[in-house]
């Protein structure tokens, strides 16, 4: 379903790293399953002939990696970035994680990804291969006899579903046609949430939170999760803590997780994507989003380079946290 | 581990009447890392203070917690014990057991309970106590002063008067400020050229002050002591080392109908000008936008007639970098536009005009010669209305008046009224008022004069429109107190119009990092008792930049402002205060995220080349602040996503301890 | 003087005027264009409500002679808008049984032949309940 | 036997310019509030982490305060504006986890406040005493 191929990928990577515009690429490698998508660094055209993959599972987003990887390689690394990955590039630009001259960013289209978990939910289990045809994808299970084929729609991962932009707010060049910014419905869950009980809520993220395993897996792939050194892995932070002794631990890793990516965070969804647990952790992000965009006015994180963050600004006029509730019953 | 020592203040009875005191220092005593536990009567006397110093002798103590009254009172006493004792004092902290305990709860058992409690936290932190030492850094024996009105002269000459060398950054050509557009001064109504300008005269003369005339600053870094300023001297196209100021070339000018800013456009100066005869430094200035000669390269005048070849019309802007150890304020105030004051016709008719405009009729050097004269047709007024608080006190206009009052106003419209009785009793003097606010010396009394011995008509209310018909000007106005609706016609309406900050002061705040109220004026480091001081150190406010100010106040003022700074510059080192703010390189993102909630600019960064684990190296960017400049306020930590910024004296796992210790 | 509490928060809860925020300068007063029709004048309509003696306005003339032209209310420096509270007390008085200020039989006499209807219209709805 | 009255823990943090000082004269004047309130010293009410709430509701706190300088009269001028900010946003995040809202507080607290922080601290205490204790954010190894 993507309108880009894997063919036009390798053929710009290719050109870009002949031409010696670029060292090295940054792009999706092939995992154990088609739907396992590895980021992987590429260096020759054959590495990328041989390795360089692009399906409807290509959901990595590759900004974050430029932190470490723009270090390690002489010359310009190449990176393709799909509309929601130019927002984090943006972020992290504007908080100097890395060398913009360094890189040389392909915004690519992209009409959304997969959620496998979905996909699964439709073909059971013990997935062989995935195929891709239009807008169906096939997919071949050991235990079934026939290929299952799905409507591509019907698998679209939530955080595609409520895409926010396919407009890219940062590239060196673009390929394919330029999208725009979409009003999304991604709050509504949110809403939902708040127009909850307070004990309903506890127990929806009860039962959420408490299938933590604290594999780190959304914190490792959050692009705004960049720090040196995270306080959870810090001994001398005072709060290290490396596995969840209880559920209290899980609350405030992420409850801490979340506010220390508020305001920075652009809501690309890689910590509900790579969730093994599928824990909806985007849903944390978005309450922060959708607050402080209600309390002090609309704000996309990486929408632009140097924008200040809500959370390291303020107005004289700003309404006070006990005014947050009224507001809300007010609105109720 | 430290080596604590506990010491239970009974404070009297005030603490051992409601806490078991003896219950306190034996149940801290099984803390870890206490040696020792006592209480005594009075910590804080002699005998207690010779009690602690005794203790850390003899039990070797590390760290000492006092269960006491407020730390606001006696921490500093406490640190003192410490130094004295040997101890670094930092390593002292205080369970505040009087006023957050015993002084509240009324039981015993509740109250000895809480203190144990708040005993535990204490002593909880100063385990993770390390000894600070305040940071130094030098002071460069210069002063700045922006501006040079009264309150700029008045600042630097005393400064240099204390022996410090000082600049003046003025941006007009002169210095002199609003004071050399004055006729007279209240209350004692001396003449303000008379006692201004021997004042500029020695600003000129001493050898301590160098003046920037024509000049703005552009560009300040640094922090107290140590600042670097970039001042950029626009080209004046006269050599100023040259010029005599005999005025020749503008006597010569040709292109003479440039309106004349001294006498806010009343009269007409030409191209090259000097704004007045006493101007300092005396010394011609091209109006670039009015010199043909620089628009289209034709005249050339004033170089021929200038006999000492001071012309220079390929004169450039300069820059200077100056190092200066404080830099005071003093941008002074501007009456505010009276353009949208439609009710007053103010655009309507030449002879409604403002206070300050009606200054320079009175002035013997302006425009009419001192002769009280109307601007439409040089005929003498015979009925003059003033109208007050235009402008001031104006709450629901805020587009174009001001909140707050004005200040000055009262009094030089008594001056004003005052003085055209005295020189011209045939006029109607009437003053519009809302309130006369006449407080400091001599001041009521000398409205009461304009009252009583002179005749000044005063009438509480306010005018409501003024109607230009004919050559009269129809005032309709309210008298309250005898609830009779007035109309005058008048031959000139003056308006006190309200002051404002000038245009230069917020970008010139930015670039000090320091702060400034909704209306623009310099905020000062406490309303009280630090009225002369900006919160940021090193920057000093003088005049009317912080609030609306009459002259005295301003001298005085400006006198105070200029010792704060002899004080500063008198050091040869700062010590700051240690509890402040300090970034871990290793862990730090260089995110920006401190920098961007400082209120005191006090984070910089760099970029450090960091030895990886796998021996190769990395160049990152790090965050440091300045220990001069940071205040300890802890913003930064907060901000900080991987808690690289830490603050001495309160640092995250002190407060955790606590937090842990209260809630055990 | 007569403090009516009642009706000083009616007043001020219709007009939504908050007469504390005068600051007795007059400017009101000084730009009416009926200041010499009117018994009370507009500062006194608020310093009155601010007293809360409020009786004599109901019963004065000077609610008829405010030509709601707003003037007052551009000028003040203090935001409290005198025309309101005229307005206030004028829509107190009438509200009372019977106590329109003009009834159609009215009309007849005072019309003219180029009297726009506009005008009556407006005047029923400040006259009348 | 009589069954023991619940008593909260609440853990206070107050500016030490304006609220510790608020503070310190409501003992002056011998206000009284409950013991339950126990306080800690901050420069600033901008110094406090949101790691420090969450610890102090881990160990067992059962109501949190923080209290700071009028917005407008911070010492370090705008330190209490990050606060305010800060806190709405974590105070908003913590009831959308269903944690009571009640819990958790910001009280601006003048250095002349000192009715107010008595009264502030009573009717916090209140509230949170007829809370009950806090079950959903405890961290049960850290309870006696």
């Amino acid at each position: 379903m993507q309108k880009i191929t894997r063919e036009q990928l390798i053929q710009k990577a290719s050109e870009l790293l002949e031409n010696g515009t670029v060292s090295a690429v940054l792009g999706w490698g092939i995992g154990e399953f088609d739907y396992d998508v590895t980021p992987t660094v590429f260096s020759t055209v054959e590495e990328l002939r041989n390795g360089f993959v692009f399906n409807d599972f290509c959901g990595a987003n590759f900004s974050k990696y430029l932190v470490k990887k723009t270090d390690k390689i002489e010359g310009k690394i190449l990176v393709f970035l799909k509309p929601c990955d130019t927002y984090s590039f943006n972020q992290l630009l504007t908080e100097h994680r890395f060398d913009r001259e360094k890189v040389y960013a392909v915004g690519i289209p992209c009409e959304g990804m997969a959620d496998i978990a979905k996909v699964k939910a439709i073909s059971g289990d013990g997935i062989a291969a995935i195929g891709s045809n239009g807008d169906k994808l096939t997919v071949t299970t050991l235990y079934a006899d026939e290929p299952v084929v799905i409507a591509a729609n019907d698998v679209l991962a939530e955080r595609c579903i409520n895409c926010k932009s396919k407009k890219h707010v940062a590239y060196d060049e673009l390929m394919g046609e330029e999208g725009e910014v979409i009003e999304s419905n991604r709050f509504d869950e949110v809403a939902r949430l708040e127009a909850m009980t307070a004990d309903e809520r506890f127990a929806f993220w009860q039962n959420e939170l408490s299938r933590c395993i604290r594999c780190n897996a959304c914190r490792d792939a959050c692009p705004a999760c960049t720090c040196e050194k995270c306080v959870f892995d810090n001994p001398n932070s005072g709060v290290e803590n490396k596995s969840p002794a209880n559920e209290f631990e899980e609350k405030l890793f992420h409850i801490i997780r979340a506010y220390h990516v508020a305001g920075r965070c652009t809501d690309c969804g890689e910590c509900s994507r790579v969730c093994p647990q599928n824990i909806p952790l985007h849903l944390l992000n978005r309450k922060f989003i959708k607050d402080m965009n209600d309390f002090y006015g609309e704000y996309q994180a990486g929408a632009e380079v140097g924008s200040r963050a809500p959370l390291v600004d303020y107005t004289t006029e700003d309404l006070e946290p006990g005014e947050v509730f009224d507001r809300r019953e007010n609105n109720a | 581990m430290q080596r604590v020592g506990v010491f239970v203040c009974w404070c009297g009875s005030n603490i051992a009447g409601t806490v078991d005191v003896e219950a306190v220092s034996e149940a801290l005593k099984s803390e870890p890392g206490v040696v020792f536990s006592t209480n005594y009567q009075y910590m804080c006397s002699q005998a207690g203070q010779d009690m602690i110093k005794q203790a850390v002798k003899e039990h070797n103590l590390t760290g000492i917690v006092v269960c006491s009254c407020s730390p606001r009172m006696h921490e500093a006493t406490f640190r003192k014990t410490a130094a004295a004792a040997g101890l670094n004092p930092y390593m002292v902290e205080i369970a505040n057991i009087r006023e957050q305990c015993s002084w509240v709860h009324k039981d015993m058992l509740t109250g000895t309970e809480k203190a144990i409690i708040l005993g535990k936290a204490a002593i909880a932190k100063v385990n993770l106590n390390a000894p600070l030492i305040p940071g130094e850094s030098p002071v460069t024996k210069r002063a700045l002063v922006i501006g040079g009105g009264i309150a700029g002269i008045q600042t630097a000459l005393d400064i240099a008067d204390a022996g410090f060398p000082v600049d003046i950054v003025e941006k007009k050509p002169t210095i002199g400020g609003k004071m050399a557009q004055l006729d007279k001064t209240f209350p004692t109504l001396d003449c303000a050229a008379c006692i201004l300008t021997p004042k500029m005269v020695d600003v000129a003369q001493n050898e301590k002050i160098r003046i920037f005339s024509y000049s703005e600053v552009t560009e300040v870094s640094g922090f107290v002591g140590n600042f670097e300023v970039t001042i950029k001297k626009n080209a004046r196209y006269v050599k100023e080392d040259i010029c005599t100021g005999c005025g020749a070339c503008v006597e010569k000018c040709p292109m003479k109908r440039i309106p004349n800013e001294f006498n806010l456009g009343m009269d007409n100066r030409p191209a090259i000008y000097i704004p007045f005869a006493q101007a300092v430094p005396k010394v011609a200035t091209i109006d670039p936008n009015a010199c043909n000669m620089l628009k289209n390269g034709k005249c050339g005048v004033c170089s021929k007639v200038c006999a000492a070849g001071a012309i220079d019309y390929t004169q450039k802007d300069e820059y200077i970098n100056e190092k200066y150890g404080a830099i005071v304020v003093a941008t002074g105030f501007n009456p505010i536009s009276m353009d949208k004051f439609d009710e007053f016709a103010y655009n309507q008719s030449k002879d409604v005009i403002t206070s300050l405009e009606f200054e320079r009729l009175t002035n013997a050097a302006g425009p009419s010669a001192g002769k009280l004269l109307r601007p439409s047709d040089g005929k003498h007024p015979h009925t003059i209305v003033f109208v007050q608080c235009v402008g001031s006190r104006c709450e629901s206009c805020a587009e174009k008046g001001k909140e707050y009052c004005s200040k000055i106003c009262c009094m030089y419209t008594a001056k004003h009224a005052m003085l055209t009785r005295d020189k011209y009793p045939d006029t109607e003097v009437y003053v519009f008022y809302i309130d006369v606010r006449t407080p400091g010396k001599n001041f009521d009394e000398f409205y009461r004069r304009a009252v009583e011995e002179y005749g000044v008509k005063y009438i509480k209310g306010m005018v409501g429109k003024v109607v230009p018909e004919g050559d009269k000007l129809k005032v309709q106005a309210s008298d309250l107190i005898a609830n009779k609706q007035l109309h005058i016609d008048a031959d000139l309406v003056v308006l006190a119009a309200a002051i404002e900050p000038d245009k230069s002061a917020r970008p010139l705040a930015t670039m000090l990092t320091a702060s400034m109220d909704t209306n623009d004026f310099f905020t000062e480091a406490h309303p009280k008792l630090r009225p002369v001081e900006s919160p940021t150190a090193g920057v000093f406010l003088s005049g009317a930049c912080q609030g609306p100010k009459d002259i005295p106040e301003t001298v005085s003022q400006a006198g105070a402002a200029a010792s704060k700074v002899i004080g500063l510059l008198a050091k040869d080192k700062l010590t700051g205060n240690p509890c402040v703010a300090n970034s871990n390189e290793l862990m730090c993102n260089g995110c920006s995220s401190c920098a961007n909630v400082c209120p005191y600019g006090a984070i910089t960064y760099e970029d450090k080349e960091f030895r990886m684990p796998d021996r190769t190296t990395k160049i990152r960017r790090v965050a440091s602040v300045n220990p001069a400049v940071c205040q300890g306020c802890g913003a930064c930590t907060v901000a900080c996503p991987s808690g690289a910024m830490d603050l001495k004296g309160f640092a995250n796992l002190q407060i955790m301890a606590e937090v842990d210790a209260i809630c055990k | 003087m007569h403090n009516n509490k009642y009706l000083q928060e009616e007043i001020i809860r219709i007009s939504g005027v908050n007469p504390s925020k005068c600051m007795r300068c007059g400017k009101c007063s000084a730009t009416c264009p009926a200041y010499d029709e009117m018994e009370y004048h507009p500062h006194q309509f608020v310093n009155m409500v601010e007293c809360g003696d409020i009786e004599p306005l109901l019963n004065s003339k000077s609610l008829y002679k405010c030509l709601s032209c707003f003037a007052c209310i551009d000028r003040c420096p203090r935001g409290v808008e005198p025309a309101k509270v005229v307005e206030a007390v004028r829509l107190t008085a009438i509200r009372k049984q019977g106590a329109n200020h003009m009834t159609a039989d009215d009309i007849p006499a005072i019309i003219e032949e180029d009297t726009p209807q506009q005008l009556l219209v407006s005047a029923f709805r400040k006259y009348t309940k | 036997m009589q069954v023991n009255e619940y008593k909260p823990l609440i853990v206070a943090f107050c500016c030490n310019w304006c609220s510790y000082a608020g503070a310190d004269l409501a003992g002056n004047n011998r206000l009284a509030y409950p013991a339950d309130v126990k306080i800690i010293r901050v420069p600033c009410s901008c110094r406090v982490n949101p790691m420090f709430i969450l610890r102090a509701f881990q160990r067992g706190a059962d109501g949190v305060i923080i209290c700071g300088c009028h917005p407008g009269d911070c010492h370090y001028t705008s330190g209490n504006y990050f606060t305010r900010r800060r806190m709405a946003a974590l105070f908003s995040m913590l009831d959308f986890l269903g944690i009571e809202k009640e819990r958790t507080r910001v009280e601006w607290v003048s250095a002349a406040e000192g009715a107010k922080f008595a009264a502030t601290m009573n009717d916090f205490v209140a509230t949170v005493t007829a809370l009950g204790e806090n079950k959903r954010l405890e961290d049960l190894r850290c309870k006696k």
